[in-house]
């Protein structure tokens, strides 16, 4: 052994494992692709341009920090993600400086205040998206109709939880539920929703109103990346098959919030307890979008199961109170922030057990 | 895969590779000219050195003595005359005073046969002394005094033995090929641990990515009546671990900082029962040791039986050498070995492999800031939280770090491997630890 | 003397170097006039407490110190209250409940204790002025982002026909309203002492 | 003893002196504050009497939105209407409103007299051209409550503050129908 | 109003320091451990209630008859001075041990603005005795739950890097300016809504 | 309105006498003993709340001195004129040694000078770098530039250039020793604060093999000893070292000294007036 090698010393583990923080980042982007795609082809090239300046001025603010602190962090693809995440919650129509605006706020103050990715203790997108939510409520709360849905003289419409909380504030009747009621007060529907429905309903001797294919598809009016359960749920398989996310989060914050859902839901519509629609909340207002993608965010999540199973539980019942009782119609982005600023605290308390 | 043991908490699945080396016989490896051998090759004090330059030593002659009741005796590996005493550093970082050996002269042993030794008749002192006389200590990595290991505290009553034929490390085949070629003379070596601690049940565990040593083992016990449970476990690092394994093979949890003979325990790996058996059946000092040859960097890996002193580079021409330049060269398992700069660094008591590994396997990355993915929390075998250790011991705050498990660590690596961050978190804990240590004494 | 004035100004600004009396700084800024009626009750409080208390610091015993100087302070504020009512009650009724906190506003105690106890009434009337002139600018400056930002506005006394509101032409039809809410009265703060550490961080050097 | 006594009196002393000064200042101030409430209701009262005579003020004791009103009279001394004195329900909490009610439920004017709506959105109400939208409906036309009863273009102009919108039709419809369940009184 | 409602306008809607600004100095001076936050907490919550309580009844039984409410600056602060100074001798007897845990925040109490706030706020809603002491206790809760959270996050912060100017002081400005802006979720419909 | 004025100076002026009163008798009643030496001796103290004292804080300190006599010569960062106060008011005298001390870093190498064994991944900390093989350089008494004396100075009066090399600048040196402290190669060392010059190497090898592995590092060729006369320039341990107590002319010492390795005092302060701050995470891309 006469040539000197130039090897590299560490410390053990001398492997690793191939997921890195980039690696996270960009498998958790191309997951949501496909609900972004379907959200460009109902609404139309205008929400292309939303989630291009939303990522634009999203990686531009990263650089620009990246710059100032003399860090190269531009290829992790959080800045990225966390662009697409935010047009991912903007109508369509919105006016292009609020998705900057929120890209540039989640990126510099929510994110790189703290330190850059790790150091924020609160989720970048969903932050921006709130500061943007109250600067802005009426651009916010703007939406266009998707393709399938559009008449000619309407080209926007509210969505399906929007259209509940005013039409609900001063309803006297009685329906079985969400879903009938829309159908009641013609909130639109796809012609393709009343043929599913009609199979389902056939098929299954099931007596479910229309609309809930329409919701599950994501034909309805919403925040571009939001509407698509199905989408998001398919890339959500992806994150489960790699290991990207785990159960805990998603499960704990569905699980409470469907029970809460079921126990008190259909008190609003004049029913007794245990009547709630638990299938049209949770596809309905970014539940899934929520719940998959970024109640999960690792940075603003618990470490530990037991903590984040407390986390998803938090959400899912700020999430019931929010919609339920308050005067937004989602709630998601603003349940998952309030269980954002417990982490800490969480994490403080819910230490792992040792073994020994 | 159903119904298989393993431990309960944490644990990883890094990617095995033992295909490398699992079908290669053990072979001698080659005598080089000069042997290095070091005079720390196990935990506890250093031994100290009974030669000086120009002094003629034979094959298996004592040249290191134990200096306390924790340390090692250390025998020449090979006959020939002392060139030089320096101080080199050995893998684990450790500066250690080491006796240069040439090679000249006669071997005693080499190509002789020896005489099996009727051992049944000795008192338990007897084979305690044996095997401290012959300098045998943990050949897993851990490298305690065997010796040590042994001796029941009185007023304690040892119910299980439990044999380590785990081998969770990845890369390493010397344990597999030595249960499989070697299993006589295991159960032999079974034999002679239990004749000391006197157990009530003795268990192997095995790994089932090791079918035919689960089943040479098998038929070994079987044909000798002996009742030997071989415990097949499911595939998770670091089962290897003495804790894991009891946790694993018997359903008992070893309280934190405590031996496992506090529930009645003893452990030993197959490695050094087989050490056992040639001190007591063949009187042979441990000169020698069954390790692996391999990664993705060496061109023909292989399991070589090579005399402790070898330097390693000769281990690798053996092994035809380079195939491509390596990111690192390992000693040990690549989840706990160390990596080396020196590649004249020699085999010791502890060495269970050498890998060279290539940045493929590597998987090297931008290293980032934590991103709180919780995925250390829930690898760590001991339960422990070891981002929040790390900052805190990135911060100096080493008391904090002390107080949420620090000294539990056992640096098993499953942390380090699963961190997207890159973070050296193995690292850090040894930092930690190194730091409190230092404080103590200053206290 | 001056320097008893200028101090207050940036050196020891008590909002932005001593971080003392936020409450209203944080409470009020929404409009900027808002915070120039908020300025001049501080410093006429600020002015009439560090006289009595440095007229009086011979006079009170060390055990109701404490006491004293919150019953002149509170004695100040209760006229700035009524004669605000009385004579301007649209900024009454916007400054709202922080009018009688200036009783609390660690800044007034705090100058009371830490100056006006120890020096003579001149030095304390420059303390005075220099501590209420440095909070008003400090609470202007805030008010003047909050605003402008928030509400795309800047409200200044109504004088003649003009009415006192300044449109700022973009802003104005799509405000950043966040800025005019208790989250954004925070981030600019935050972000104002940033600079300031900055900045004198900067001079330091 | 002595001490206790000393330090209690010199306290005493202090609030002594505080407490006349304060009373003074106040002698002179209060009834300039009188002055001023009564003024700015006058003025209220003035703007929503639409030109018509303003009666006694009158209690109402069993209705959650109508506190109270004065009856309007016109030049005659024949009733016309009423002013109301409401309590609606905003986003962010109750609103004073008063309102003229012609005796046939029409509303013929409205001011916002205190609410702590969110600046920018719902207290865009305290501007007189909002509540345009509200006046003349009533006897033939609902009082609009909802944001889908407004033309495309008044929809727009109130953008997001559904609620407030909400919260002053409701009270005023309220007030609407109060007035034509009690007629002339 | 009902004592839940007040309990739940107190700690969440018109959360002291997330909304009404009241109560600043303390929450960001003594929010760098979460030891001494929940101290400081306690202490707010207790000596809250205790004026809230005490101050109605100046106003009830001194200032309203006399029909001297203009005096109500002057008096509540002296009622409140004291009551804290008197608490503190109180409990420097008592329990020694509680004095080491509370007592170096009882001092910073006076000119705590969110102590005077809740008095005046208590009058202007016009509670009665019962209703003033749970508004009291509620908005200590609100102010022991807002500086609570804060704590932990501070704790967090402490181990990350942060940009130099902001460290300290701007960081956590800004930190309370998120959490405002998380707590707008709690509004008004919310009471109405669940309370009716 | 006369009614009013009555009333308000009635009830203001019983409820502060009451209140006056009831203060002043609970005090009396109820006082607990403080020493309020602790408070004096707290503001004199800097504040720097470094712990070379060995106490938590300055308070800590105070404290201790109050209450457990905790000699009064213990807070570096104050030096004499501190303690002669702290003894004022302790009612004791003092004894204080009069030059003040200061760290300073003796090794100059980096990577044009030195060789270095491996390539080092790891924890950007002295200590961790010492785990492995006692850090990358071939040369084992040097700096290992981590910068962990960077990070536990609590008055940032140490930095580095862009060589990466770390200095110290005395005038910010409290010297409060943590740096001395957390340094694993002992290559930060105490020096006079009027020092003139230092020799910048701390390798105890001897001199051909120094030479081998750097460039600036001390040699022990002994030219020093012989061109100092009294400059207090001794060779020990193949190292060159200054007697600070003799005051000789060093320079022809300083210039003949072939691995220029004696450098002066003044380089230090210019070097670092650009404080780079130390970034733990390099992240790239």
């Amino acid at each position: 052994m006469s040539e000197k090698l130039n090897l590299l010393v560490e410390s053990s583990p001398q492997i690793h494992n191939s997921d890195s923080t980039a690696s996270i980042m960009w498998t958790v982007t191309i997951c949501l692709l496909p609900a972004g795609l379907w959200g460009i082809w109902i609404f139309g090239s205008r929400a292309l341009f939303v989630l291009v300046a939303s990522i634009a001025a999203s990686v531009l603010s990263e650089a620009l920090m990246n710059y100032m602190v003399k860090r190269r962090t531009l290829m992790d693809g959080s800045a990225f993600l966390t662009g697409l995440l935010i047009g991912y919650n903007m109508p369509a129509a919105v006016p292009l400086y609020v998705p900057v605006v929120a890209s540039i706020f989640a990126i510099v103050v929510v994110k790189w205040m703290f330190g850059g990715l790790g150091g924020n203790f609160m989720n970048p997108a969903l932050a921006g998206r709130v500061f943007v939510f109250f600067s802005w409520t009426s651009q916010m709360t703007t939406w266009t109709m998707p393709r399938m849905l559009k008449a000619a003289d309407t080209v926007s419409g509210a969505t399906p939880l929007g259209f509940l909380k005013t039409g609900l504030l001063d309803f006297n009747g009685a329906v079985s539920g969400p879903a009938q009621f829309l159908t009641q007060q013609g909130y639109p529907q796809t012609v393709t929703d009343g043929k599913v429905m009609e199979w389902i309903n056939s098929t299954f001797h099931t007596h479910l109103s229309g609309g809930y294919y329409d919701l599950f598809m994501g034909n309805i009016p919403g925040s571009i990346g939001e509407v698509s359960a199905f989408l998001l749920l398919l890339g959500t398989i992806y994150l489960f098959y790699k290991k990207i996310i785990t159960w805990e989060v998603p499960v704990s914050y569905l699980a409470s919030f469907g029970l809460l859902v079921w126990i008190f839901g259909g008190r609003r519509y004049g029913l007794s307890f245990f009547s709630g629609d638990i299938l049209f909340n949770i596809f309905s207002g970014g539940i899934i979008l929520g719940a998959f993608y970024m109640a999960t965010d690792m940075v603003t999540s618990p470490l530990t199961r037991k903590g984040m199973i407390i986390f998803g539980v938090g959400v899912g019942f700020l999430t019931f109170l929010i919609r339920f009782y308050g005067s937004f119609p989602e709630g998601v982005s603003l349940a998952i922030i309030l269980m954002n600023i417990s982490v800490p605290l969480i994490d403080k308390y819910s230490k792992t057990k040792d073994s020994g | 895969m159903k119904g298989l043991k393993t431990f309960s908490i944490g644990g990883v699945h890094p990617p095995g590779r033992k295909y490398l080396t699992d079908r290669k016989e053990i072979i001698n490896a080659v005598i080089p000219g000069t042997f290095v051998v070091p005079m720390s090759q196990h935990l506890g004090a250093p031994s100290e050195c009974l030669v000086s330059v120009g002094d003629k030593v034979s094959e298996g002659m004592l040249i290191g003595k134990s200096s306390g009741f924790i340390s090692s005796n250390i025998h020449s590996p090979v006959p020939g005359t002392v060139k030089e005493i320096k101080d080199i550093y050995l893998p684990n970082g450790m500066l250690s005073k080491a006796v240069v050996i040439e090679l000249e002269g006669e071997f005693d042993r080499l190509g002789k046969e020896q005489d099996a030794e009727d051992w049944k008749s000795f008192s338990k002192e007897d084979l305690l002394g044996i095997i401290a006389e012959s300098g045998i200590v943990g050949l897993g990595g851990a490298t305690f005094p065997a010796n040590v290991k042994f001796m029941v505290p009185k007023g304690k009553k040892v119910e299980f033995l439990v044999i380590n034929g785990v081998e969770c490390e990845p890369y390493l085949t010397a344990d597999h090929r030595l249960m499989l070629e070697r299993a006589d003379m295991i159960l032999e070596g079974i034999r002679i641990i239990a004749a000391i601690v006197e157990p009530e049940r003795i268990a192997i565990g095995i790994e089932i990515n090791k079918p035919d040593a689960i089943e040479a083992m098998e038929k070994a016990a079987e044909k000798a009546a002996f009742p030997l449970e071989v415990v097949p476990l499911k595939i998770k690092y670091p089962q290897g671990d003495e804790k894991q394994l009891l946790k694993a093979v018997t359903g008992r949890e070893v309280p934190s900082g405590a031996l496992p003979i506090e529930i009645g325990c003893v452990v030993s790996n197959v490695g050094t029962v087989h050490a056992v058996y040639e001190a007591v059946v063949l009187k042979k000092p441990l000169i020698e040791r069954v390790l692996t040859v391999t990664g993705g960097g060496i061109k023909e890996p292989k399991n070589l039986k090579a005399r402790i002193g070898t330097p390693i580079s000769s281990l690798i021409e053996e092994c035809g050498g380079f195939s491509e330049v390596p990111e690192k060269v390992v000693v040990g398992g690549p989840m706990m070995g160390f990596t080396i700069y020196d590649l004249d660094t020699p085999v010791t008591k502890g060495t269970s492999g050498i890998l060279a590994l290539t940045s493929k396997e590597v998987k090297n990355a931008a290293r980032t800031s934590c991103i709180s993915c919780g995925r250390c929390v829930n690898a760590c075998p001991m339960g422990l939280n070891p981002t929040t250790l790390f900052k805190f011991i990135d911060h100096g705050e080493y008391d904090e770090a002390e107080k949420i498990g620090l000294m539990d660590c056992k640096e098993c690596g499953s942390c380090g491997f699963i961190c997207p961050a890159r973070i050296p978190l193995i690292q850090g804990m040894r930092l930690g630890k190194k730091m409190l240590r230092k404080k103590k004494v200053k206290a | 003397m001056l320097k008893e004035f200028t101090k207050g100004i940036f050196r020891e600004n008590p909002i932005f170097i001593i971080v003392l009396g936020l409450c209203p700084a944080l409470g009020v800024s929404t409009k900027v006039i808002n915070a120039i009626g908020m300025g001049a009750g501080v410093i006429f409080v600020l002015l009439g407490s560090n006289i009595f208390v440095s007229l009086l610091k011979n006079f009170i015993p060390e055990k109701v110190r404490i006491p004293s100087y919150i019953v002149i302070i509170a004695s100040f504020v209760t006229i700035v209250q009524m004669v605000m009512e009385a004579f301007a009650p649209a900024l009454y009724k916007s400054l709202g409940v922080f009018v009688p906190l200036i009783v609390v506003n660690c800044i007034i105690l705090g100058r009371a204790e830490a100056f006006a106890n120890k020096n003579t009434v001149m030095s304390s009337i420059m303390d005075a002025l220099g501590m209420g002139v440095g909070f008003t600018l400090a609470l202007l400056l805030i008010a003047f982002i909050r605003e402008s930002l928030g509400a795309g506005t800047i409200t200044l006394f109504p004088v003649g026909s003009f009415s006192g509101v300044i449109r700022i032409p973009v802003l104005a039809d799509n405000p950043i309203r966040v800025f005019g809410l208790a989250a954004g009265a925070l981030l600019v703060i935050g972000f104002l002492k940033a600079f300031f550490n900055w900045y004198s961080e900067r001079r330091a050097r | 003893m002595n001490d206790i006594l000393r330090i209690g009196s010199k306290l005493a002393l202090i609030c002594a002196v505080a407490a006349i000064s304060l009373g003074l200042v106040n002698a002179v101030t209060e009834p300039k504050i009188n002055q001023m409430r009564e003024q700015k209701l006058m003025n209220a009262l003035k703007q929503v009497a639409v030109g018509m005579e303003v009666g006694k003020y009158k209690k109402v004791a069993d209705n959650p939105v109508v506190k109270g009103y004065y009856p309007l009279r016109d030049n005659s001394g024949k009733q016309k209407g009423y002013i109301f004195d409401l309590v609606g329900m905003g986003y962010g909490g109750d609103l004073d409103i008063i309102a003229g009610v012609s005796t046939k439920g029409k509303i013929l004017s409205v001011v916002m007299m205190n609410d702590q709506e969110t600046p920018g959105l719902g207290k865009e109400a305290e501007n007189p051209e909002y509540m345009k939208k509200y006046i003349g409906t009533g006897e033939i036309s609902p009082v609009p409550v909802r944001k889908s009863q407004l033309s495309q273009e008044e929809a727009d102009a109130i953008t997001g503050a559904s609620i407030t919108f909400m919260g002053i039709g409701k009270a005023l419809e309220a007030a609407s129908d109060f007035a034509k369940k009690e007629g002339v009184e | 109003m009902t004592y839940i409602g007040i309990i739940i306008t107190f700690v969440f809607i018109n959360n002291f320091i997330l909304t009404q600004f009241l109560g600043l100095c303390p929450f960001i001076g003594v929010s760098k451990n979460i030891e001494s936050a929940v101290g400081m907490g306690f202490a707010v919550t207790f000596v809250m209630a205790l004026a809230s309580l005490a101050t109605w009844a100046i106003q009830n039984f001194i200032l309203v008859p006399l029909n001297i409410e203009f005096l109500q600056t002057i008096t509540f602060i002296l009622v409140i001075a004291s009551l804290v100074q008197f608490v503190e001798l109180v409990i420097q007897n008592i329990s020694p041990a509680l004095y080491k845990a509370l007592g170096i925040y009882l001092p910073l109490i006076t000119t705590n603005c969110a102590v005077l706030g809740i008095a005046i706020i208590s009058v202007q809603s016009k509670f009665n005795a019962l209703e003033s002491f749970v508004a009291g206790f509620a908005a200590g809760l609100g102010f022991l739950l807002a500086i609570l959270l804060m704590s932990a996050i501070r704790t967090k912060l402490d181990s990350e890097w942060i940009p130099k100017p902001f460290r300290g002081i701007p960081i956590a400005f800004i930190t309370g300016g998120l959490m405002a802006l998380a707590f707008m979720a709690f509004d008004k419909a919310l009471l109405t809504n669940l309370i009716g | 309105m006369l009614l009013k004025i009555v009333f308000s100076f009635l009830s203001v002026t019983l409820l502060g006498g009451l209140l006056g009163v009831g203060l002043a008798v609970a005090a009396k009643l109820l006082a607990v003993k403080k020493d309020e030496r602790i408070g004096e001796v707290e503001s004199i103290l800097p504040g720097a709340n470094c712990g070379a004292c060995g106490y938590p804080g300055c308070s800590g300190y105070a404290e201790a001195v109050v209450n457990e006599g905790a000699s009064l010569t213990l807070c570096s960062p104050g030096g004499a004129e501190v303690a002669e106060k702290i003894a004022k008011i302790m009612g004791q005298s003092v004894e204080v040694s009069a030059t003040k001390m200061v760290a300073q870093v003796h090794c100059r190498g980096t990577r044009d000078t030195s060789k270095y064994a491996f390539d080092y991944n790891g924890l950007a900390d002295c200590n961790a770098m010492m785990i492995l093989y006692g850090g990358d350089k071939e040369c084992k008494y040097g700096c290992l530039q981590g910068g962990s004396c960077i990070a536990v100075c609590p008055v940032d009066a140490i930095g580095r250039d862009e060589k990466n090399r770390i200095w110290v600048d005395k005038d910010r040196c409290i010297s409060c020793g943590k740096c001395i402290d957390v340094c694993p190669t002992n290559v930060m060392k105490w020096v006079p604060y009027d020092a003139d010059y230092i020799v910048a190497c701390n390798s105890k090898d001897k001199g051909a093999k120094t030479r081998k592995y750097c460039t600036v590092g001390c040699i022990a060729c002994k030219i020093c000893e012989k061109k100092s006369g009294d400059g207090g320039f001794i060779v020990e341990d193949f190292l060159a070292h200054i007697e600070y107590d003799m005051k000789g002319d060093r320079t022809a010492a300083v210039e003949s000294c072939p691995a220029k390795c004696i450098i002066s005092t003044k380089t230090a302060k210019a070097e670092i007036d650009e404080v780079k701050e130390t970034v733990k995470v390099n992240d790239e891309s």
